[in-house]
């Protein structure tokens, strides 16, 4: 199993869990997260002067899948995410284990 | 006047004072008896104006409070800034041309004169004795800053209403300059017609405190510019069906609805314009039972429709039995203030429905509160009013007074809005070829706070220490 | 009476409104001479009662802010719509019989009549000109709908003060009931013995803003509710030690706890019902200091027993000071109004502990600000009353009075607290019965946002874009 | 005097009660014709300052919801306190020496007497008929209480400017002393020099309600605490650039901001303590306007030197308007408000970027509103002045008076900066070497919340559950 | 070393960490996420409409622990953390290279 | 590719943040935490009753890194979040597999 990692904007969040429940992607786990990149701080004000609020607002989304997933997960997040503009964030995945199901104790891709 | 009473403070001796203002009259009684009955009017209906008049002002922040509590955190500051800054410019607007469009004397459809307070006036001089340009103001006996005072921040009002129907999605400077148009010309044109002794005045249709003259004006205002600006990106989804996009702070909302619940007893008992015993308390009930009846009942619907109490429901009530009550507040009976309030109560709570039906998104219910329960008060002035109610005048339908005073209500409420909508409707269009009204898409995801104002509402704190 | 004068904001003119109200003596003068001395009394104490029901009206906002603050997040909504519907069932309740139960003629014990507000009155008479049935309210020259609006205001208060007992667990309708059985019943017949003309009053108790006639009766209520209730889920741990559970916002505690400071200054100044000079502010004056010293020694006390200057404490103190300063706030002497308020800070902070002590579970330390500063109030007029204060009457312990008032006191609040907590005891078992009290314990922990309202207070704004 | 009169509300009668405190001239008129005229007159202008003194108070909540919201969440609770507690401990100061010294007779540089407010007095009495130690205000005709009362929240609104000066990095039980100096000792000096009879008053330098009185002394006071404390950890980058730290609140600004400006109707208007119609209304005209001039210029200029409409710019344009306004409200005309209004916008911001640029850490940015305005509206009142406003006096530079009164203003203005800064240094640095004034740098950075009061302003809640 | 990662409900927090109190685990880190699974969305209501909030409150825990204490960690978590009801939450894990305690330089299973 | 994960002060982000800038680290992603470990939970006071409130807020860095950068990145890290006092914080890294940028689909190292 993976645990897919995506940084996404936060007002794309609707598209991309429409897209997962198209595909066989049980549930996901968000966390409001501030990213900080190749994308431009936007200005803020404050009391008369200018400053780069460098950090953006961001999601993470944390997806555990089969291995068998991971390439056409990525690409419906991509596609969904996307506008084409710096900012949009990064997916990236890493080996899980072993998973367990608290309610049931279920193991595995069968925990998922 | 020794040394000691030469201080900042000094103060000219009253009686002087009362006789440059009351033509001498003062003079005639012995200084140590006080001030005349007359003077002791003066100063007590000036009291109750002033103050009233400050808790109508109070109203600004229990609208940023409820418009921002029902828009989203990223939007907030924008949305308060909204709500600071129209009190302001309406006031500048209003005292350059607003009052004296309202009140001046003109025809049946203006008035002409009074730039910036400008025009004979002896107020406070009543009835015959007054001798002036504001002569629709004449039957209150206070001082000319204290009539425009008060007047000003129910022009005020109206303004803010439609800060909430065009919410999180319209350019600030846009919204700024339609509420020149609004303070100084729109709203003081349906005002002279019925409150400065225009034709709806002559007419027989009766507004105490402004069911139509503020609050329906407001929402007619407000619902032209949803009209043009359109719903907000993702409220409505492709099938049709509403995405409610919930307000950020409930907070804010209670404490919202209770600033302009507090408010309204400045805004309907001090429509008395007189430290009148009878009408002020009168109106105080009438204003506070209609409110808690529509609590309840915009509450009850809610929950039997719904399922739950949905409070925002009970808050959206409580405004729309103020609002209903505004117009018929002085004419009614106690009885009827309860029944008038209870169907504002179900009103809103199908207005909402209704309008979201209609995909047309008003963030913060203003059209179900403000439009139709200002209608819905102002006719209601024609079924229910009764002679022996303080305000006196004609009975309505439900009295005996027959069709004559609904029909009136019916007119004037058919006149303003055809007129307001029409009027707000060209001054939008007008703002969008000129300078845009609408923010960008991206702008609008990313809230009003970053792309228009620069600053956020809540600025993250562990992020920079 | 031109065209321009049949406005809606037409008024009759005054001098025909009080010949309507006063029998026609206004009509004995020459017009021009403006209304009577006695007419103008009327009206300063009329502006001057509403006023200040403006300002104990505000204090709804105040609990709910203070009370929101000092719970948690997922259970805020709940607690403001407790605040909001509360003042608006306790208003109706009371209009229909609470008011009639509280003031009209009837025996010692109850009122009998009034229902509606219906049965003779000629208010604003007073004294024996007065004829009709709410004589123990003769001795305020103000229209009806002023008393009743003025008594009405208190009566939500007391209504108030339980919901911040009940927070966190109760179910929404279930405390709704119950507020109308304390509006509509048990405020109302307590407040006949001692405000209404009935046996405690009688026997000399004094008891002048409420302490124990608004406070302790709230108190005692939510004591009740308490017991039956049992604590919060994870509030005294298994080895019986107390797990503080902060309340979600300091900003809304500081804010109601401002309110309510300035909403005494209606409660107390007000409760003169008279525009009288030497009473309001001597009022005024022993309310703002007591609540000053009270914030003195409970910000110490807390600074003091614990190392730190417990804002909770500090707040709570301040409405300590408030509330004992209630009942002998016009029979005290300034100096002796700092006394009781520093007395008052220090009976909060043990009063919270000892209610944590005894597992019993007050989520806000309502118990300690209403009821152990209720009683303290009450009985601290029979040990500092002075007859030279503006309200008079018997001298207190300390004063050379014996222990004759106290004693009157003492009996009153015993008295009081006995058929309060015994009516409050019986009307929640009864709800418990029938309703059910208590939600869900994983509803509890879910929060009563969700499951009660269906609403989050703070719905989470990035999650839905 | 039934039984039921004898209940705890029984209210002497009126009659008597007056003829009490009007040596018996009420006994002359038959009781069934009221109150005398004069006695009349005394109930007004007590219903009107006690109102406003209520409005002024009211600004303590403005001032702690502008100042929390200006400043970081994790230092919340911490300046939420401190303006909650300073106006207990100013009451307690200034009942015990303060208002003796500022308006008991004494020389010209202090009052002698009246501690505790001992000491002959016979207010309502006015003028020459007045006997006691208080004649600096005997130009007003109201009980002592009432007098008393309406300095007091004058007092503590000076307490409350230094708050924001040296949020965020201050020891909270050093500031609580401070403030016990400011409000019993170095307020009193300098406002007895103004207001109590002293030198500055004598020199005919004039000061409505408070620019330099209040505003300035209070900005003085907070420039020295803020000089001696130092920046905040993290205001000024290594490279001397500026790093703003947001607040943490938008909305509490926001409501702050239209807190102090309702409170400012209570602040200005009030300060004619009488119900003078002609005044209070001209004043709180000028007031608004000023106000709302001031917002349109501050955000203009915000909006054109930034790019952005910056909304903590516009709150702090509408304080200094409000502040600028407040010596000549009642000197000058409508016309000349609106000039100062707009002036007091500009200087705001000019003054934000200045003290920013001198590395004068403000957070809030007191200075730039209540002594750099302070200032202003001090010196406006010698350029401005108009004998034909309501206020008479002397004219101003711009209406032919010559330098003479902007001289009067400019020497008071320095003598008043030059006394209260030294006086506040002192202060300081005693405090400093006593107890310690900044905390440590490791605990300026988990907040003071946590180090000063041992509370998290907002708790997290999910993780408690 | 492993890193544990375990969704759980708010309010089982306290039992969570008493549960590890009691097990030689050092600490833990708590982040609040908004969870999506099998557990049904609650309703809300919102000015007239009622609608479904998809995403639940959820703690996230992440514990550094020795490899040989991942099989007891879990079950301590899963015991403390089950009710039994759609929405318990999942437990997952991943191998952890190395760790630096900050304050002193430690690595490896020395930085736990 | 790695992930470093930073437990640190909350005050201590901008001294982090100046520090990776001067190397090559294009970004980096926070979130607010609350951690519980040797440092003592700091006591809080509320209505007269002292408790210990166990978790201290923290930010959690992750920074997606080469291979060859994890040993320099969290030696700076190391140097710029270093009080000496309890509380720190950690630095672990787990390694990632692959790593998209949603913006342009590059892979690997590419969209780091
Ligand atoms: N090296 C990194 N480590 C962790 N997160 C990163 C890294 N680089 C970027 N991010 C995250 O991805 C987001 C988008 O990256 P950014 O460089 O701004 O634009 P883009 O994804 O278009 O290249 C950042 O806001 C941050 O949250
Ligand atoms: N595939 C997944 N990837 C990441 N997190 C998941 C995944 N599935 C579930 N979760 C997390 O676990 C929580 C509980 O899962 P859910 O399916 O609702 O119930 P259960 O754990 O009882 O099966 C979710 O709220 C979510 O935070
Ligand atoms: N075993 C662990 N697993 C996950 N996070 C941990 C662990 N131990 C500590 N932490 C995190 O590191 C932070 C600092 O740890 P702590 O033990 O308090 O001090 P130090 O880092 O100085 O040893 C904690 O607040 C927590 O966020």
């Amino acid at each position: 199993m993976k645990k897919l990692e995506c940084i996404i904007r936060p007002h794309k969040l609707e598209e991309v869990r429409d897209a997962l429940d198209k595909m066989d992607v049980h549930g996901m786990t968000v966390t409001e997260v501030r990213g900080f990149g190749r994308q431009k701080g936007h200005t803020e004000h404050y009391r008369g002067v200018e400053y780069k609020a460098e950090f953006q607002p961001k999601l993470k989304l944390e997806i555990l899948v089969r291995d068998n997933q991971v390439a056409e997960t990525m690409k419906a997040v991509q596609d969904a995410a996307k506008t084409g503009k710096f900012g949009d964030g990064k997916i990236f995945f890493t080996d899980v284990q072993d998973v367990l199901r608290i309610r049931t104790g279920d193991r595995g891709e069968q925990a998922l | 006047m020794t040394t000691k009473m030469s201080g900042a403070r000094r103060w000219f001796p009253l009686a002087i004072l009362l006789t440059l203002m009351f033509n001498g009259t003062a003079f005639a009684q012995a200084p140590s008896e006080g001030p005349s009955p007359a003077d002791l009017k003066v100063m007590l209906d000036t009291l109750w104006v002033m103050m009233t008049a400050f808790l109508v002002f109070w109203m600004n922040a229990g609208f940023g409070c409820v418009e921002s509590g029902l828009c989203r955190a990223k939007n907030a500051t924008n949305i308060l800034a909204k709500n600071f800054i129209v009190f302001a410019f309406s006031a500048i607007a209003y005292w350059i041309i607003g009052f004296g469009i309202m009140f001046a004397e003109g025809n049946s459809f203006l008035g002409m004169g009074g730039l910036l307070l400008s025009g004979a006036d002896n107020s406070p001089a009543t009835g015959d004795a007054y001798q002036g340009i504001f002569t629709s103001l004449n039957w209150t006996g206070v001082p000319l800053l204290a009539k425009f005072f008060f007047q000003l921040v129910f022009a005020g009002t109206a303004a803010t209403i439609v800060s909430g129907c065009v919410a999180e999605r319209i350019h600030y400077k846009s919204f700024i300059i339609f509420t020149l148009v609004l303070a100084g010309l729109s709203y003081p044109i349906t005002g002279h017609w019925i409150w400065g002794g225009g034709w709806l005045a002559a007419m027989g249709m009766r507004d105490f405190a402004g069911s139509t003259v503020v609050h329906a004006v407001g929402g007619w205002s407000g619902l032209a510019g949803i009209l043009i600006l359109g719903p907000r990106i993702g409220k409505y989804r492709k099938d049709g069906s509403v995405q409610p996009i919930p307000g950020h702070s409930m907070a804010l909302v209670f404490l919202g609805g209770l600033i302009l619940w507090l408010g309204w007893f400045g805004f309907n008992p001090g429509s008395t314009m007189a430290a009148d015993p009878r009408a002020i308390t009168h109106v105080a009930m009438t204003t506070n039972l209609a409110c808690c009846m529509a609590i309840l009942s915009s509450t009850l619907m809610a929950w039997i429709m719904l399922g739950k109490p949905d409070f925002s429901m009970t808050v959206n009530g409580a405004l729309a039995g103020l609002v209903a009550i505004t117009a018929p507040c002085a004419f009614v009976s106690v009885t009827s203030s309860a029944i008038i309030g209870l169907i504002a109560g179900v009103i809103v709570v199908f207005a909402v429905l209704f309008f979201d039906k209609r995909k047309i998104d008003d963030p913060v219910g203003a059209l179900s509160v403000h439009l139709a329960n200002g209608i819905w008060g102002t006719l209601a002035v024609g079924l229910f009013a009764t002679a022996d109610a303080p305000g006196g005048g004609a009975n309505g339908l439900f009295n005996g007074g027959g069709f004559a005073s609904l029909q009136a209500q019916a007119i004037g409420t058919l006149a303003v809005g055809a007129f307001t909508f029409a009027l707000a409707l060209t001054a939008w269009t007008i703002i969008k070829l000129v300078l845009g009204l609408r923010v960008d898409p991206e702008d609008e995801e990313r809230g009003l706070d970053l792309s228009e104002m620069g600053m956020e509402a809540y600025p993250h704190d562990p992020v920079r220490g």
